[in-house]
């Protein structure tokens, strides 16, 4: 069963992988991060595929923290991202400041 | 010889105490009333003083390395720390600048005692003691990533007090520091994971005593010293250098140039002298004296076309880092024996204490000046000798040994690498002494000429400035001038403890 | 074999992404591809059998490392840079190929045996009355490096508070957020970051035995204080508040002062009584668990950009 | 009994990585932002999930498989917060670049 | 060296040295600072690897790894990520004073 698990490892990161082409291609910054977002989940599948293949509980560990802060890269973007557009608004509303 | 070495010496602990009380002040500056950051601070670094000259006095009594198994845990496996004779005297001389520093820098950066706790001064206060810290571990380190988190240390404590008065420029040059610091670290670090891969230890003594794989010793000692050349500033990657210095309060500027550069420096020594096995290096070693040749010559060209003097002032540290390198050629030479390189080693020494001390107290006397007269435009400083003659004597003393006049640190450190170079038939590298002697005495005339001249009309003087911060300048001058009084021989301190012996 | 595929896919993603990050002309692209960067080399240090540093990359290199450079790639106006003429780009690349081969042949001529201090590390591995050789090796043998490392660490703070405006010294850091209630991200907050101490405590309380430990579990417990930030459930503390420095002194402290009773009382500084060495080495992970997460969260967080009281 | 719960994991995880594949695929080749979004957390949701289920019955321990069930339920947890900040943002922001 | 003699060690150890021309090329080549701040992380991956591949050959007294690199890698990713969190910080308010003196030049 172990060698049939780092088979399905392979292939779930050789398919995330193929999802990095969104990275590459864009075109809009919410595209490059849901690629990255998927590389998450899918390191996450392969550390527990690993993990209950080799009978290593450090894996699960390891893959519980991943799992923990995988929406933070993307909270971080969105959350920046809202509130530059907050920003940006506020000055386009007040009045005397040119807008950039 | 390993055996004997390998356990804690009388004494040793001093060592354990060089590195953490500096910490230990740090901790308290943080959790005690603004109003006494500053005493605690002095009050650290007096402590540190008398610890550094107690380290000094015990490895010359006992004519032997200190050394502190720290945990008690034998290397490979433990650290340990070990303080030889030049490390002693390194120690030694940190711990006095660093206490004179900070009583030239007392009650400046705004400090209130009545007030609440302000940014300049506890940032300035607390990255000082971490500096001192810092060196201290590098003078006492044995382990190569001990090494290397020193270093780190070193670099965290260095940055923020390039930028400490905020302005853009300031911001680059720390940012363009650090992007060099850390490009540099890394680089050490990989030359300690190839010693580690090959060696399985990373302690200098155990290493010392290790023959075999020198493939992997040479690449990694090349990277290493790849990555503490950036550090160092040594031409051709000086560019952070002279914006970083500059713009640092004079304070600052005087520890950065004639302290933190030096930290990185020492471990290249460490890595040449303790660790390279004799013969093995010398294309290496001419390299870095060629390098250091380059640095002697651009960076006092540079220096001399400088309208600032802090600037001027920072080019020469360019400038006075390349003869610590000719070190290299000179004293590892291809005979081990030769009499000349402990003649060079000693030259070298000399060289690299000469230059703080006097480094350190240019760069204050240019805050005086400054003070004094509200800007540092060396073509107006016509009528500066009436206005602060005991900066100007300041700034007098430490040229001198800058230029290599005798009777000076400065010159007993040049004749010893002159006459080694010359005794050696290397007189190329004589010729690059002679040269940065003469361009540096032009830069030193550039200052002094108009300081000396009478003004066309007679200047005030801006702010007053405290007496005794003028004299704590004056006085790591004249110690830059008393060094010239010592013998001009090989010193036998700096013998002690060296892992692998250059003379008989 | 089957594993060894796998390491041939990891190596070689790990080197793609690493390319497109240096290659790419898009700053957050770049940025984008080094987070991926971060992912994929914890695979490769789970391959390795580095659990413990494979915890350490998944919580700082896949976490918080990617948290402020996306944060600082959104803020930053893109800078327009002109490529390096061709020769420069060739004579550099050239040098880089020299080390990266050079550094290839030290790794492709092995010794053996490999030198190494396992057995030594194992043999003292009782006194200390740990089962983790790691935490052995960082809170015994080189517990010197870890003192000075939660040093170093404590700096950077410092450093990142010494870039702050004069006037805004002693204030707190802004750690600007969307408006109040941005979508499900407070609820989000809420019911994860008690779910992620639990983590955070449990990575720091396994690390004494098995892989775990007090970065890794500070990192987590950093995380959460970070992402409670993120969803407005908490501001960021004032730097000058005297509980917080004492916060982030304590773990050196506690440290400090168990290495220097060690000098009397088991012989050396940062020793310890061997009857006491595992209940004092966990005391200390306590304290540095609290003040490691404080000083990375803070790291994070970024200088104090709000002059003390005075509020927006 | 060891036959069927190896066919079990082997068909769970099979599924799993199909919906992997999908989600790939989805995010690859389909036109706008948004329903790449929805193809991503088809992936996260059900390619993981399945995973989980299909390991449950293999993990070594008990403790081990709690821990996959909490991985799953925080990536399925941090998926759909994500996908529902990403969609907020892509209305407000993105639309103009 | 064919496929069969390849082990999982040197393969990674092979990555890293790759790794650390490629964060090289990166620092001494691009003139943006967070460009510069990333490939210094590349770099510093690559050097952490080779110490993980020093410590999985040192494997031995029934760990999986030599203890000793591993835990000076843990060490060293904690600093990088100070260094890091420093240096963006730098970069972050350089720009803001670039924006503000922008700022002046155009009223």
């Amino acid at each position: 069963m172990a060698d049939a698990l780092t088979v399905a490892a392979v292939i779930v990161l050789a398919i995330a992988a193929v999802g990095l082409v969104r990275v590459l291609r864009g075109p809009s910054r919410i595209d490059r991060m849901m690629a990255v977002q998927l590389l998450g989940s899918g390191s996450v599948a392969v550390l527990v595929l690993l993990a209950v293949g080799s009978g290593t509980d450090a894996l699960v560990d390891i893959a519980l923290t991943l799992a923990l802060l995988a929406a933070f890269a993307s909270i971080a973007l969105a959350t920046t991202l809202a509130q530059k557009a907050t920003a940006a608004a506020k000055a386009e509303h007040a009045p005397g400041t040119p807008a950039s | 010889m390993t055996a004997a070495l390998m356990a804690t010496t009388p004494g040793g602990l001093l060592l354990v105490l060089a590195v953490v009380v500096p910490v230990i002040g740090i901790l308290a500056l943080w959790l005690v009333r603004a109003r006494d950051i500053e005493w605690v601070a002095i009050a650290t670094l007096a402590v540190n003083l008398f610890l550094s000259l107690a380290t000094l006095q015990a490895v010359r009594a006992s004519d032997a390395p200190l050394v502190y198994l720290v945990g008690g845990w034998l290397p490979p496996l433990g650290l340990a720390l070990r303080v030889d004779g030049i490390a002693a005297v390194l120690m030694a001389m940190t711990g006095a600048i660093v206490a004179v520093t900070a009583l030239y820098a007392r009650g400046q950066f705004g400090f209130d005692p009545q007030g609440p706790e302000r940014r300049r001064p506890m940032v300035f206060w607390t990255m000082l003691l971490a500096i001192t810290g810092a060196l201290n571990l590098i003078f006492a380190g044995e382990d190569l990533f001990n090494l290397y988190v020193a270093l780190e240390l070193l670099t965290f404590a260095a940055v923020p007090l390039v930028s400490l008065d905020g302005s853009r420029d300031t911001l680059e040059a720390a940012l363009r520091y650090l992007v060099f610091a850390l490009a540099g670290s890394v680089l050490y670090l990989l030359g300690v994971a190839v010693i580690y891969g090959a060696y399985g230890t990373l302690d200098l003594v155990v290493l010392s005593e290790i023959r075999g794989a020198e493939g992997a010793l040479l690449l990694a000692i090349a990277l290493m010293t790849a990555g503490l050349i950036a550090k160092t500033a040594l031409f051709p990657l000086h560019l952070w250098l002279p914006p970083a210095h500059a713009g640092a309060p004079a304070a600052a500027s005087a520890i950065l140039s004639a302290l933190v550069v030096k930290g990185s420096f020492f471990l290249i020594l460490r890595l040449w002298f303790d660790l390279l096995p004799p013969g093995l290096g010398t294309i290496g070693a001419n390299g870095l004296g060629l390098l250091g040749a380059g640095a002697v010559i651009v960076g006092s060209v540079l220096a001399l076309r400088q309208a600032r003097l802090k600037l001027l002032v920072a080019y020469s540290t360019v400038a006075q880092i390349g003869y610590l390198f000719l070190i290299f050629p000179l004293a590892t030479g291809s005979e081990a024996a030769s009499p000349f390189a402990s003649l060079a080693w000693t030259g070298g020494v000399l060289q690299l204490l000469a230059h703080a001390f006097a480094k350190a107290a240019m760069f204050m006397a240019a805050g005086l000046v400054y003070e004094a007269i509200g800007h540092d435009r060396i073509d107006g400083f016509r009528g500066l000798g009436r206005l602060a003659p005991i900066t100007v004597l300041t700034m007098t003393l430490a040229g001198l040994s800058l230029m290599g006049l005798p009777p000076s640190g400065g010159f007993s450190a040049k004749w010893l690498m002159l006459s080694a170079s010359l005794g050696e038939g290397a007189w190329w590298w004589a010729v690059v002494i002679l040269a940065g002697g003469l361009l540096a005495a032009g830069y030193v005339f550039r200052i002094l000429m108009p300081a000396f001249s009478t003004p066309d009309a007679p200047a005030e003087r801006l702010h007053p400035v405290a007496l005794t911060r003028e004299l704590a300048a004056l006085s790591l001058a004249v110690i830059a001038i008393l060094i010239g009084f010592l013998p001009l021989s090989p010193w036998p301190l700096l013998a002690i403890g060296r892992l692998i012996q250059v003379s008989p | 074999m089957l594993g060894l595929a796998l390491d041939l896919l990891i190596a070689a993603l790990v080197i793609g992404v690493a390319l497109w990050t240096v290659r790419t002309r898009d700053d957050f692209a770049a940025i984008v591809g080094f987070v991926a960067y971060g992912l994929l080399l914890t695979l490769a240090w789970a391959r390795l059998a580095a659990y413990d540093v494979a915890l350490t990359e998944a919580a700082i290199g896949g976490g918080v490392t990617g948290v402020i450079l996306l944060r600082a790639s959104i803020r930053l106006k893109p800078v327009a840079t002109a490529r390096k003429p061709i020769g420069a780009r060739i004579l550099v690349g050239l040098l880089c190929a020299a080390i990266s081969a050079a550094l290839a042949a030290v790794v492709l001529l092995p010794m053996t045996p490999a030198p190494s201090l396992a057995i030594e590390v194992r043999t003292h591995l009782a006194s200390t009355g740990l089962g983790n050789p790691i935490a052995g090796v960082l809170m015994a043998y080189r517990a010197l490096d870890t003192f000075l490392e939660t040093v170093v660490v404590l700096l950077a703070l410092f450093g990142v508070w010494s870039l702050t405006p004069d006037a805004a010294w002693g204030g707190r850091p802004a750690m600007a957020v969307p408006a109040a209630a941005f979508g499900p991200l407070p609820l989000f907050g809420r019911l994860l970051i008690p779910v992620g101490i639990v983590i955070g405590v449990y990575i720091v309380w396994v690390g004494a035995d098995a892989p775990g430990g007090k970065f890794q579990g500070a990192t987590i417990l950093a995380a959460m204080w970070i992402l409670a930030m993120m969803a407005g459930l908490t501001q960021a503390p004032s730097i000058g508040r005297w509980r917080l420095r004492l916060l982030l002194a304590a773990g050196p402290i506690v440290f400090l002062a168990i290495g220097l009773a060690g000098i009397p009382l088991a012989g050396a500084f940062l020793a310890y009584p061997e009857a006491l060495a595992k209940p004092l080495i966990l005391l200390i992970e306590v304290a540095l668990t609290l003040s490691i997460a404080a000083t990375l969260g803070l790291l994070v967080a970024g200088p104090p950009d709000v002059t003390p009281g005075v509020e927006p | 009994m060891t036959a069927l719960v190896a066919l079990f994991s082997t068909a769970a995880i099979g599924a799993g990585i199909i919906f992997f594949l999908a989600g790939t695929v989805g995010l690859i080749r389909f036109p706008d932002g948004l329903t790449r979004l929805h193809a991503l957390t088809k992936a996260d949701n059900l390619g993981l999930g399945l995973i989980v289920i299909g390991l449950l019955p293999l993990s070594s321990s008990v403790g081990m498989a709690l821990k996959l069930v909490v991985i799953w339920a925080l990536v399925q947890f941090a998926g759909a917060t994500v996908a529902q900040l990403i969609a907020r943002v892509a209305r407000s922001t993105e639309r103009g670049e | 060296m064919s496929l069969a003699t390849l082990d999982a060690a040197t393969l990674y150890g092979l990555m890293g040295a790759v790794l650390v021309g490629i964060g090289l090329y990166g620092i001494v080549l691009h003139d943006v600072f967070i460009r510069r701040l990333l490939a210094f992380n590349l770099l510093g991956g690559g050097v952490f690897i080779l110490f993980g591949v020093i410590a999985r050959r040192g494997a031995g007294a029934g760990f999986p790894g030599d203890p000793v690199p591993q835990a000076l890698v843990i060490t060293g990713v904690v600093v990088a990520f100070c260094a890091t969190a420093l240096a963006i910080t730098l970069i972050e308010r350089l720009a803001a004073k670039d924006e503000a003196s922008d700022g002046d030049d155009h009223s």
